[in-house]
């Protein structure tokens, strides 16, 4: 079984960004992605505890290196001036590269 | 004093001291906390309560002459919040941004607020006019509207102005101006299709097609309980409440004094226009407490999204952190003690008087 | 018209109404959900009321009468789910899978169903036999490994057949048969010890033990709150039923007349055996819904490993999108109309003419 | 036999027979559990319970009478604790961590076993004192402490030891013994500040201020409803027990026998002293249920940063696996029997006697 | 401290299938590995709203790289065409290799 | 958009171990982190039934692979011994490495 690359972006960030993110990866024609609630602390203090809006989200979405550039740079210009937030790229290898 | 007794027995109630409880735990840095969905149920059982409280009333009692007090509300509303803005830019010197998120969380009305205030009038043993909960559901997104709206209009004069120096980038100032509107317009459909918003509504109409016969097989759930939820969620408010309490410092002594002075200024010219309006003693207690009320459960939600230039640290924790404790352990009671006032029969006649001869 | 009567005044309780209001929650793509920890407790709760409340009965009633019902109720179990799967396979030409999965999803019980079904009862004031409980136990796991066990034959035959022409192949043939031999009595595992029916007997035993005195210190959490809690679940129940709307249309016009027809069938045929059993009216009302009802709680999590390759888009949007809807809104009072004429002097009389004739 | 009958009778309780019936589900595999978010919110909640019902008593009875029964019981379980040390090192050649851990495992109190006290008393019709539960919230952190400080004690002994050999590594062992000391303190802050006592003595002292009538509005939340929560918890804490009945031969024959023998007889002590200072039946039933309880929520939290050397499949296991069912099953109705029997006529002589013989 | 390389293999699928994951893991002797309820949007559309059932899960596996292809292939053969269900490797450094 | 390439060490502990561990980062000055709660299999069982305490939790951390060796050690040093807990490091890039 072959593995092809790709690259796996992830966003962690403030829950009420989340919309946003998944706005960008829409307009950037990426639907596949997972999230899941998670706890965290940084420049903008601890998140996570008492309301559920000050919660931090993770958001990983597999996509190929071509769209990656856009993507990361409209997150960044749109997102990190007012969020919590922080962004990450990895490589990982994938079977089906046709489904990203 | 009677006020500074009324405030003394309304301390001593469950609701206030497992608030303070919550308070001081979080302060010990104790890791008592309610689970997480607990407490996101809580607010959602909180209202449907409400509304089904709210729409049996309007059953027995008919909601014609709800329309009047609801423009009235509305109305207020609008003008505290436009009123808060002037106040916090001009005295205050927040930015524009601040000034108008802080202006509408102020201006806007708070679900938990209304819930004490509820619970308050039962232990008094005083009812209240059904058709406030319908007021409550009006005007959730209200201010938020009218503050993002005024946001959106300040921020794309200033584009403008931008467009006018350097002629050359317009096409970027045009998209900047459609985003603004499909954010207001995003933001509207939000608003209406909140949660809060939903639960309260459709509860209401519920509320009011099943009436008192058909509520008696869920009262115990929906009524018997309510005060001991509210105890339960105000375990978690205090905690929350207390772990902003460090956050004051940074909310500096205008915002304080503006958290307590404009919820009770707010709160009584609602007990004086209601009462003149014809609220009974409890209705006028809760359209003031909606009037003196801020938002914190709904406006992070809206505000992050709608703009999120403004820091939520000042909005939430000047709602949360100083208001909400001030009105349920200090404005309501006076309120009360206001309301009860004018309803009596010299307070009547005073109020007649300032009322003909306020206008 | 009674029945129509009777529908409207179902369609105007609490149960209904926000069952309603949560499909329209979803519509309008509110945000408002109940938290997965609360819907994920509802049914456990739910469960151990009904099954309490049954054990309660038993014991006072014995179940000595209990035999017959349940062995009729198991053998129309199994033959509706056959002639579900050949009115699905022949005339709605659904392949092998989607069949057996759609024939176990109508021939299996649903426990929301019969909260509901007991509420009404409830609500108009008619017991019903304690031991329906236990029959909703015993046939919770019968449709599926019915449905598993049929699937599983027709499998293995399609791949002896295979095995015929290319006889080379045998050895990864013989692995395929070993694998559904174990994939079934894991299935029967699953299913026995699934939490629905380990609580729900679970609950019935206790019931018994305990009786009505035992059972008065846990009344209040078990007995006075159920419907205030079907009501909360409800609201869940809605929103999500309101999502899969839109899968509706996958669902196509055969399958949705199916989901109609076939629930108004299988009840009514429930209906009538058990009157002709000798249950009581509500009892025939409880047995009828069993048979109307269809699973979409248990069914994907049964379904989706013993049937991987069926669709659950199709199963679960048609039971819980539009069967459900329909035998609470509908079929329920329907049912309950019909049992009642049949248990009035004339109802009973036609019924009896109606038997001997039959048989 | 009394005893047995009480036994029986108490075995026949839906708290008991829902702990079995936990179990039972875990042996059988299935996958009923209550949602973390739920099974987290009871232990909060029947604290507050407790708290709140203390609390009113206190403010009832007064509690000038608290101070004894208060020192005596810090006094045995600290005596207590020390034994168990003595028996796990010297008879169960525990290792030092293990048996402090043990140790004050054993030593401490368990909350759920007092929900269960008070549930069973309530149904015996019996009350008891209400400051048992301040004693509760005093008890919960100190065989703790204790422990940690005597493993710390151990532990810092046997580092000088091996400084004397060799005098090298002074200022790592200097770093070891601060880090000891550290540890000591955070853990005393951690236990003060931990949930159970915060939401405990919170609530005690709410309860106290509110008193009967204040508590009215959350009666039915923080009451009534009091035995169903007990219920839903014992089915979760059932289903946790029985996922850990394998471990118990990891425990041991040695472990088994302390896990019976121990309760037992500290409660009977605790029951013996608690009558001879004056406590009424079900007063000395409770604080010799104390005596008799051992920790397995707090435990687990504590003993894990504390001494982490120590094996928590033992610990956890004993207390939660064997203690607890036996206690709430065997030791609770001997406890009855041995008070009630003690505060008859004649036990009272009998004890007497046996008092003014023993010292 | 020398960091060994070992594979990190991510599966993202629906959580009915967690069940068969876990016991191919076994088949092939591996017994460690961690789980957490994420939600998701792919090919099979939203999931994690609604129902338990509906939800995705992550399984995240540290092997070593001998057994990685033979996992990845039964897995792709025995999952892939019936469950929503995504996959990928990536390259991790671990302390103690023996663990795994 | 260029991207830096930092260290993520991730860590599956049992979930009271995770004071002890956020310690460490504290005193190496890594203040930004994320957690989830999770559960698992392992050398030491099944972990994530029942009791809360009894939960695992994962935390990951940016970082500059200047301090990862120093942080790496001390948890392996003061936690392997008797704790449950796995630790791998992998390759990430970042936009803004001065973050971290
Ligand atoms: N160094 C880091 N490593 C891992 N996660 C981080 C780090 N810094 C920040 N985060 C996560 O990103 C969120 C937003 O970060 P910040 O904008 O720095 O407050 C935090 O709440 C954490 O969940
Ligand atoms: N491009 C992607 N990036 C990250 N996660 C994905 C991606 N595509 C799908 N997933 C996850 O894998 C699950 C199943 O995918 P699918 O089979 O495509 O529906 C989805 O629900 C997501 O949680
Ligand atoms: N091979 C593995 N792959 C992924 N996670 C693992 C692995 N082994 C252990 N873990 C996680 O680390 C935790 C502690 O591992 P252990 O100390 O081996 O019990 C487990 O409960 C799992 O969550
Ligand atoms: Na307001
Ligand atoms: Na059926
Ligand atoms: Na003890």
């Amino acid at each position: 079984m072959k593995l092809y690359n790709v690259k796996l972006l992830t966003i962690t960030c403030e829950i009420l960004a989340q919309e946003n993110i998944i706005e960008i990866l829409k307009k950037h024609e990426i639907t596949g992605y997972t999230t899941y609630e998670v706890d965290g602390n940084g420049a903008r203090g601890l998140r996570g505890q008492g309301l559920k809006t000050e919660k931090n989200v993770k958001v990983e979405v597999i996509m190929r290196e071509e769209k990656l550039q856009d993507i990361v740079e409209e997150i960044s210009r749109t997102l990190f001036a007012n969020y919590a937030i922080v962004l990450y790229v990895s490589d990982v290898g994938v079977l089906r590269p046709e489904k990203f | 004093m009677e006020i500074l007794e009324l405030i003394q027995a309304n301390l001593l109630t469950p609701i206030i001291l497992f608030f303070l409880f919550g308070i001081i735990a979080a302060r010990i840095k104790s890791d008592l906390k309610i689970p997480a969905a607990i407490s996101e149920f809580l607010p959602i059982y909180l209202l449907a309560a409400i509304g089904l409280h709210g729409g049996i009333e309007m059953r027995n009692t008919g909601f014609e002459n709800m329309l009047i007090p609801m423009f009235v509300a509305i109305g207020l509303s609008l003008l505290f919040t436009l009123n808060h803005y002037q106040i916090l830019r001009r005295l205050g010197k927040f930015n524009l941004f601040d000034s108008y998120a802080l202006a509408s969380t102020y201006g806007a009305v708070g679900a938990v607020h209304f819930s004490v205030g509820l619970s308050f009038l039962k232990n008094q043993g005083v009812s209240s006019e059904g058709y406030i909960a319908a007021i409550l559901a009006v005007l959730e997104p209200l201010a938020f509207i009218l503050a993002i709206f005024m946001t959106n209009m300040a921020v794309a004069k200033q584009i403008k102005t931008k467009k006018q120096s350097f002629s050359d980038d317009s096409t970027e100032i045009d998209i900047g101006l459609n985003q603004t509107k499909t954010k207001l317009s995003k933001v509207l459909h939000e608003s209406i299709t909140g949660k809060a918003i939903v639960i309260l509504l459709g509860s209401i109409v519920i509320g009011y097609i099943i009436g008192k016969d058909g509520f008696e097989p869920i009262k115990i759930v929906f009524d018997d309980m309510f005060t001991g939820a509210i105890v339960i969620f105000m375990i978690e408010m205090g905690i929350i409440a207390g772990q902003r309490l460090d956050d004051i410092k940074k909310v500096g002594v205008f915002l304080t004094a503006f958290a307590i002075i404009i919820p009770l200024f707010n709160g009584t010219i609602g007990v004086l226009v209601s009462t003149a309006l014809g609220l009974s003693v409890g209705g006028a207690v809760m359209f003031g407490l909606l009037m003196a009320s801020a938002s914190f459960i709904a406006a992070p939600a809206v505000l992050r999204h709608a703009i999120p230039q403004a820091k939520p640290s000042l909005y939430i924790t000047s709602a949360l952190g100083i208001t909400f404790p001030f009105n349920i352990i200090v404005t309501l009671p006076i309120l009360f003690t206001l309301s009860t006032f004018l309803h009596s029969g010299e307070g009547a006649i005073d109020l007649f008087n300032f009322i003909t001869e306020g206008f």
